[in-house]
């Protein structure tokens, strides 16, 4: 059974139209491998071959990876909830409710997201940690570990922003304490806040402003700098093994 | 071991992407289990299991919907899902099931789509759990109500009193009558804020009145001189009484001259208490009885150690005209004789109790103790319920109760040992304010437990949502009108404080009949006599109207005013004239009075054999009633006088018509008075 | 498993076995060439099939929490009503902390932009970059600017009575000053491993104890009115 | 089996491969959950819609002759001399919401000119077919009721 499952995929994976699809594909001859990464839209920003050190657990802890693996896990429950929730108020409450008491599976993506969005705030600020004592932010990475700050700071207002969107005390009451802190900038502050909210109070305004940050604008400029930051590693040298950097 | 099952399974990356992958197939996997096993899905298993075995199974079980079951109502922002658990809501056959939630509702006005259910049971309706529904949460702050205050759900719409709501009706009239409404604002919908039925007496002219040691007894404890005393206890200390005391006394306007002579020294207590019993005071004032009962009305305050409170030069000019010393009283001019005055004064001065004032000993007051006496009044709030002179009533004085029934409980500072709902805070507010804080401006009232229950039901009444219902939802409360008749009987009608007893016109008591279209239906002959010296129509009623004295003039005023003002305009009255009616037609009155409709069950005719002593007797009906105010009033009594126990018989013409000639003849006696 | 046998590709990173012309060397320049002798493996599978190993782990991780535990929600926010304590996400809780002490220009404002900017900053500056232990070169100079720094920065936080701040600052001083007295050939582990830290390295393990304890108060140490609270007792 | 022991020569490997494959076949059946549990999570469990029963009131609104209009049902209420009976105000051809109109005696559709008369019946226009006939009860407290999602044959109906 398993052979002739095997046999069925082989084939189809020797089809015209896969091939015109994937390529090369994966395989077990190194060429293959090659095209594989080479040849994938997403894989294309790693090289082919890397160094093995760079593997090891306590080269990164894996944080990088793990950061990228929660902004998905983000992106898909964030996806899905955004299909029974209405940026209004009070309608944003009911819909926790909702999400909560009848919708199938609701409250597990409504607590993936959540718990995901503060493993990715650890997760980042301990990227960081990490990368700066290994000395990993030194030449030719500076530039690297700048686009990581902007990330950085992507991840908190990404988290801030989505903390308006149940419209509960919570929320309420941490967005205006932020916009607030906001104000205190000089002569700016005040027009940055009521841009912000889009008025001089939390309400309908800043709910809809909230939501089209954190649902759009944020995470479309996040994956840009994500791809630059890949993008990046590979142009740096890969990632950094401690050796041959220092001087 | 261990390590060897920990290498097979994660030797390398690819065991470990493979035990990984199969953990985290199991763990998504839950996901949709747990979401199976929600409670719901149990208690409508539950259900089907249960009507299995009744006779009625198909029927139930085709009635059943299964799945989570809405009730969306967009204009109350009503989501309530709690019909997903309580299936058999409307299932009459299942009376007899007792467990919860599948016992059916009881029967009630409203569907129950109308309102959805957590509008009136509170608890959060959109919740499909049974803790999330029901008990309190951080995310819901008002847990299912208790079924002991389930009438506070009628209220929000309903201002009116319902026969269906006693403890709602019990608690807002008590809310007018115990001062509560003077310190907090209570505001109906539409209809501006609920005022006081039991106005607190002037102290404008205390002094005239009574002595200061009486205040400071009555301030100390008001309830150990009547125990009806609707005031509450302030619990002053010694000091603080007796600075209070000291201002009130000290405001007060100097004593006019006494005018009426000083009372008979010694009063015949036999011969008071018959002008007493003649006048009927105790249809508005109480006295404790020898059996330790009190008896008598709650109009006015209670009697019992009436002596040891007031002045007997007071009691003379009250006695003879209540208004000139408090022009809002209640209290009628009774235009008493100096006799019967000297014998009433004299049988109330001798009600004393000698405990009351025995330990009361004060020393003339200082300036600093008026001083202080005026800080604490104003502190207090007295000037919410009374008028003292220099003391402004207090705007706002206690917290607006408008919407304490929704009040959030984030916003309630608790008392320890209080349990943290609403109800239970209400509960402990009024028993004992002081759990609050020594600091706290409310008085202790003394109230029985039901009592308690109904004020707490009155004020859950009270909700935000009820302030927003549509108006079209709204059912109005009967609110007084400020009619005041004009003219000479209006002043008649005044003095005489008819609106004590009686309504005219949606102004006025509930004790003695509405008259606001009783010119239709008197003849005005018996109405000058009755006027003059009324007679009971009612046997089986202890209260009457009074004897106010009134001379002949004064009843003809009054007299002509009633019959031509309190006119109904539902029929033409005069039309029917008496002496028309022949007699074959008194006979079949007479047979249709004692067995086609059985009057005599509820009326008296004939005095000797007739039992009837639910409706008025009607031995002298003829010469009291006007013929077709009783061919109308058969007909349709309701139509007359909303709310009459009178049954409605829907009679024919023919029918209501052989009775009146009947009922017209039942005047002989009178007539010959 | 034919193909591999019949021509080889033209693909390998391996420089020495397949040089590959990477660059002109012109006259009077000389080409550097690091050498590293790090073995290499293919990114797919062994690189991707870590990387989804770790993410997998992570997401059963999650996962199995969010079985577990329901994420926070409470009442309708109520503009009328602020609850107490009002605190923010937890990784805010740090600046809140601050804004307790300093007025919020200084907390909001200053301190955050100061924070960005200097990691903004930090590869591109030249102290971040060596990596000696900071007291191998000009001891006694260092040892003089650490020490006026410590003072001035600690008098105030005296004046604001900050001791969350005050307390972890002193602390890595202490550590600072061992190191200093430390000789890099100290038979003691620890002493040689505090000699050789330079001076960035301090910087930053300042700011990591000094961002944790702060959170840490923020999150556990406040209750009702940002008042101290011992989080075991209630 | 070779577990414990020594593992033959590419025992490893296939044992590898077997965890490899057990991982792809894990997050396959990982997908079709997804899709099964996706297809759970986009069909919604409560819908906000108007109940399919309409509330039309008492009977005694609607004098005999009349056709009313209920533009948030979405239904003509009509009270024909037979007795009561009500019509889809959707028209068939592609769902627009049609009017009646008084002077000319029909229902009329705005959008493509489809005509009906007071029965339902077709006049003019694309409509494939009549107004549906819907059904018409009275409830317990007296108040006529329209299933807008039951449709019953022409002609039936309803007297009070």
């Amino acid at each position: 059974m398993a052979k002739t499952l095997e046999g069925y995929i082989s084939e189809l994976q020797g089809t015209r139209v896969w091939r015109s699809v994937f390529r090369g594909g994966a395989g077990a001859n190194n060429l293959r491998r090659s095209l594989a990464v080479q040849q994938n839209v997403f894989l294309h920003l790693a090289s082919v071959k890397i160094s093995r050190r760079s593997l090891s657990f306590r080269a990164t802890w894996f944080l990088g990876t793990l950061s990228l693996g929660t902004f998905l896990i983000l992106a898909i429950t964030g996806i899905l909830l955004m299909l029974y929730y209405h940026p209004s108020v009070p309608q944003a409450y009911a819909d926790m409710k909702d999400l909560q008491f009848v919708v199938s599976a609701g409250v597990f993506l409504r607590n993936l997201h959540r718990w995901s969005a503060h493993a990715m705030v650890f997760l980042v600020f301990a990227h960081m940690f990490k990368v700066f004592y290994r000395g990993a932010y030194r030449s030719p990475r500076e530039f690297n570990w700048v686009i990581g700050v902007v990330l950085l700071i992507l991840t908190l207002l990404l988290s801030y922003t989505g903390y308006l969107l149940p419209w509960d005390q919570l929320a309420f009451w941490a967005i205006t304490v932020g916009a607030n802190l906001m104000s205190s900038v000089p002569v700016l502050g005040q027009k940055f806040r009521f841009l912000m909210l889009g008025g001089n109070t939390v309400n309908a305004n800043a709910l809809l402003r909230f939501y089209v940050l954190h649902c759009v604008i944020l995470p479309l400029t996040a994956a840009v700098f994500l791809a630059i930051h890949f993008w990046r590693i590979r142009k740096d040298g890969g990632l950094y093994t401690g050796q041959g950097d220092s001087k | 071991m261990l390590r060897r099952i920990g290498a097979f399974l994660f030797g390398d990356s690819a065991r470990a992407f493979g035990t990984l992958a199969a953990v985290l197939l199991v763990c998504l996997a839950i996901t949709p289990a747990k979401d199976h096993f929600r409670e719901w899905h149990r208690y409508q298993k539950k259900y089907l299991g249960l009507i299995r075995t009744r006779g009625d199974a198909a029927t139930l079980q085709r009635r059943f919907q299964d799945g989570l079951q809405q009730t969306w109502i967009p204009e109350l922002g009503v989501v309530d899902r709690c019909t997903t658990c309580h299936v058999a809501m409307k299932e009459i056959s299942l009376q007899d099931v007792a467990t919860q939630p599948f016992r059916p509702h009881p029967s009630i006005p409203h569907t129950l789509t109308e309102f959805g259910c957590a509008m009136c049971h509170r608890g959060q309706g959109a919740a499909t759990g049974v803790q999330e529904a029901h008990s309190s949460t951080l995310a819901w702050e008002q847990p299912v109500l208790a079924a002991r205050y389930v009438e506070s759900g009628c209220g929000q719409c309903h201002s009116n009193a319902l026969t269906g709501t006693p403890q709602l009706n019990l608690g807002r009239k008590m809310l007018a009558r115990y001062g509560c409404v003077s310190c907090h604002a209570i505001r109906e919908p539409g209809q501006g804020r609920m005022q006081s039925t039991n106005p607190a007496p002037p102290l404008t002219r205390i002094s005239a009145k009574t002595s200061r040691e009486w205040i400071f007894a009555w301030l100390k404890d008001p309830q150990a001189y009547a125990q009806t005393a609707t005031m509450p206890n302030f619990q002053l200390s010694d000091d603080d009484a007796r600075d209070i005391s000291a201002f009130l006394m000290n405001q007060s306007a100097a004593p006019p001259a006494a005018a009426s002579p000083a009372p008979a020294a010694a009063a015949d207590p036999q011969a008071g208490a018959s002008v007493y019993g003649e006048s009927f005071c105790a249809s508005c004032h109480a006295t404790v009885n020898a059996a330790g009962l009190v008896v008598g009305g709650n109009i006015g305050p209670e009697l019992t150690r009436i002596g040891s409170k007031v002045k007997p030069d007071w009691l003379m000019e009250w006695l003879s005209s209540p208004k000139k010393y408090d022009p809002h009283t209640l209290m009628p001019r009774y235009r008493f004789e100096q006799k019967q005055l000297d014998l009433l004064a004299g049988f109330l001065q001798a009600k004393t109790d000698s405990d009351l004032l025995a330990k009361v000993q004060l020393q003339p007051a200082s300036a600093g103790q008026i001083a202080h006496g005026k800080i604490l009044v104003k502190e207090r709030g007295c000037a919410s319920c009374h008028e003292i002179n220099g003391v402004a009533k207090p705007e706002s004085f206690a917290p607006d109760l408008t919407m304490i029934g929704s009040q959030s409980l984030a916003k309630i500072v608790f008392a320890e040992g209080v349990a943290h709902t609403l109800p239970d805070y209400l509960q402990a507010k009024i028993r004992n304010p002081h759990s609050f804080g020594k600091a706290t401006k409310m008085p202790q009232y003394t109230f029985p437990a039901s009592q308690v229950d109904a004020l707490v039901t009155a004020l859950l009444a009270q909700t935000e949502r009820a302030q927003a219902l549509p108006a079209s939802l709204r059912v109005a409360g009967k609110r007084e009108s400020d009619y005041h008749p004009a003219g000479k009987a209006g002043q008649l009608i005044a003095d005489m404080n008819c609106f004590s007893c009686h309504a005219i016109n949606g102004r006025g008591g509930d004790m003695a009949p509405e008259l606001t279209w009783e010119g239709s239906s008197v003849q005005r002959k018996w109405l000058v006599s009755f006027l003059k010296n009324p007679n009971t129509l009612r046997p089986a009623l202890i209260r009457r109207m009074p004897r106010f004295n009134v001379t002949n003039a004064e009843a003809e005023t009054l007299a002509d005013y009633i019959m031509t003002v309190y006119q109904t305009p539902s029929f033409d009255g005069g039309e029917l004239d008496a002496a028309k009616f022949g007699p074959d037609e008194v006979e079949h009155g007479r047979q249709l009075f004692y067995s086609k409709y059985a009057c005599q069950s509820c009326h008296i005719v004939d005095s000797k054999s007739d039992k009837g002593y639910i409706g008025p007797t009607l031995t002298h009906v003829g010469a009291r009633l006007s013929a077709e105010w009783i061919v109308q009033w058969l007909k349709n009594p309701q139509s007359l006088r909303p709310g009459t126990i009178e049954p409605n018989r829907n009679m024919s013409d023919e029918d209501a018509r052989a009775l009146t000639a009947y009922l017209m003849k039942q005047n002989r006696e009178v007539a010959g008075k | 498993m034919t193909d591999e046998k019949k021509f080889v590709t033209g693909l390998d990173s391996d420089s020495r076995r397949t040089p590959l012309r990477l660059a002109f060397v012109t006259r009077r320049t000389s080409p550097q060439v690091k050498v590293t002798d790090d073995p290499v493996v293919m990114t797919y599978p062994e690189g991707i099939l870590r990387a989804v190993v770790a993410v997998q782990s992570l997401a059963i991780a999650l996962v199995v929490i969010s079985l577990i535990w329901d994420a926070p929600l409470e009442e309708l926010a109520d503009p009328m009503h602020t609850p107490n304590p009002a605190k923010a996400p937890w990784y805010f809780l740090g600046l809140q902390e601050l804004l307790h002490y300093f007025p919020p220009v200084v907390a909001g404002v200053i301190i955050p932009g100061l924070v960005v900017a200097a990691l903004i900053v930090i590869p591109y500056f030249n102290i971040n970059i060596e990596a000696e232990g900071i007291w191998l070169k000009n001891r006694q100079r260092r040892l003089r600017i650490f020490g006026a720094v410590v003072v001035i920065f600690s008098a105030v936080m005296l004046l604001f009575q900050v001791y969350a701040v005050l307390m972890p600052t002193l602390t890595i001083a202490a550590f600072m000053l061992a190191a200093a007295r430390s000789a890099p050939d100290s038979p003691v582990r620890f002493r040689r491993w505090l000699v050789s830290k330079p001076v960035a390295y301090w910087v930053m393990t300042w700011f990591l104890v000094q961002a944790s304890v702060l959170t840490i108060i923020g999150t556990f140490f406040r209750g009702p009115g940002w008042s101290w609270i011992w989080p075991w007792r209630s | 089996m070779p577990e414990e022991g020594k593992p033959k020569p590419g025992g490893e490997t296939t044992r590898r491969e077997a965890f490899v494959k057990l991982g792809v076949g894990a997050a396959c059946a990982a997908c079709a959950g997804a899709a099964v549990f996706g297809f759970e999570f986009l069909s919604p469990n409560v819908l906000y819609e108007p109940s399919a029963v309409a509330n039309a009131g008492k009977p005694d609104r609607y004098p005999v002759g009349s056709v009313t209009q209920d533009l948030k049902a979405g239904i003509y209420v009509i009270h024909g001399p037979e007795g009561f009976y009500s019509l889809s105000a959707v028209c068939t051809h592609l769902g627009c919401l049609t009017v009646w109109n008084a002077d000319l005696g029909i229902v009329a559709c705005p959008c493509h000119g489809s005509k009906f008369n007071e029965h339902g019946e077709k006049i003019d226009g694309p409509a494939p077919r009549g107004l549906p006939w819907l059904r018409v009860w009275l409830s317990d407290e007296g108040d006529l009721l329209v299933d807008r999602s039951t449709t019953v044959p022409a002609k039936q109906y309803l007297r009070t």
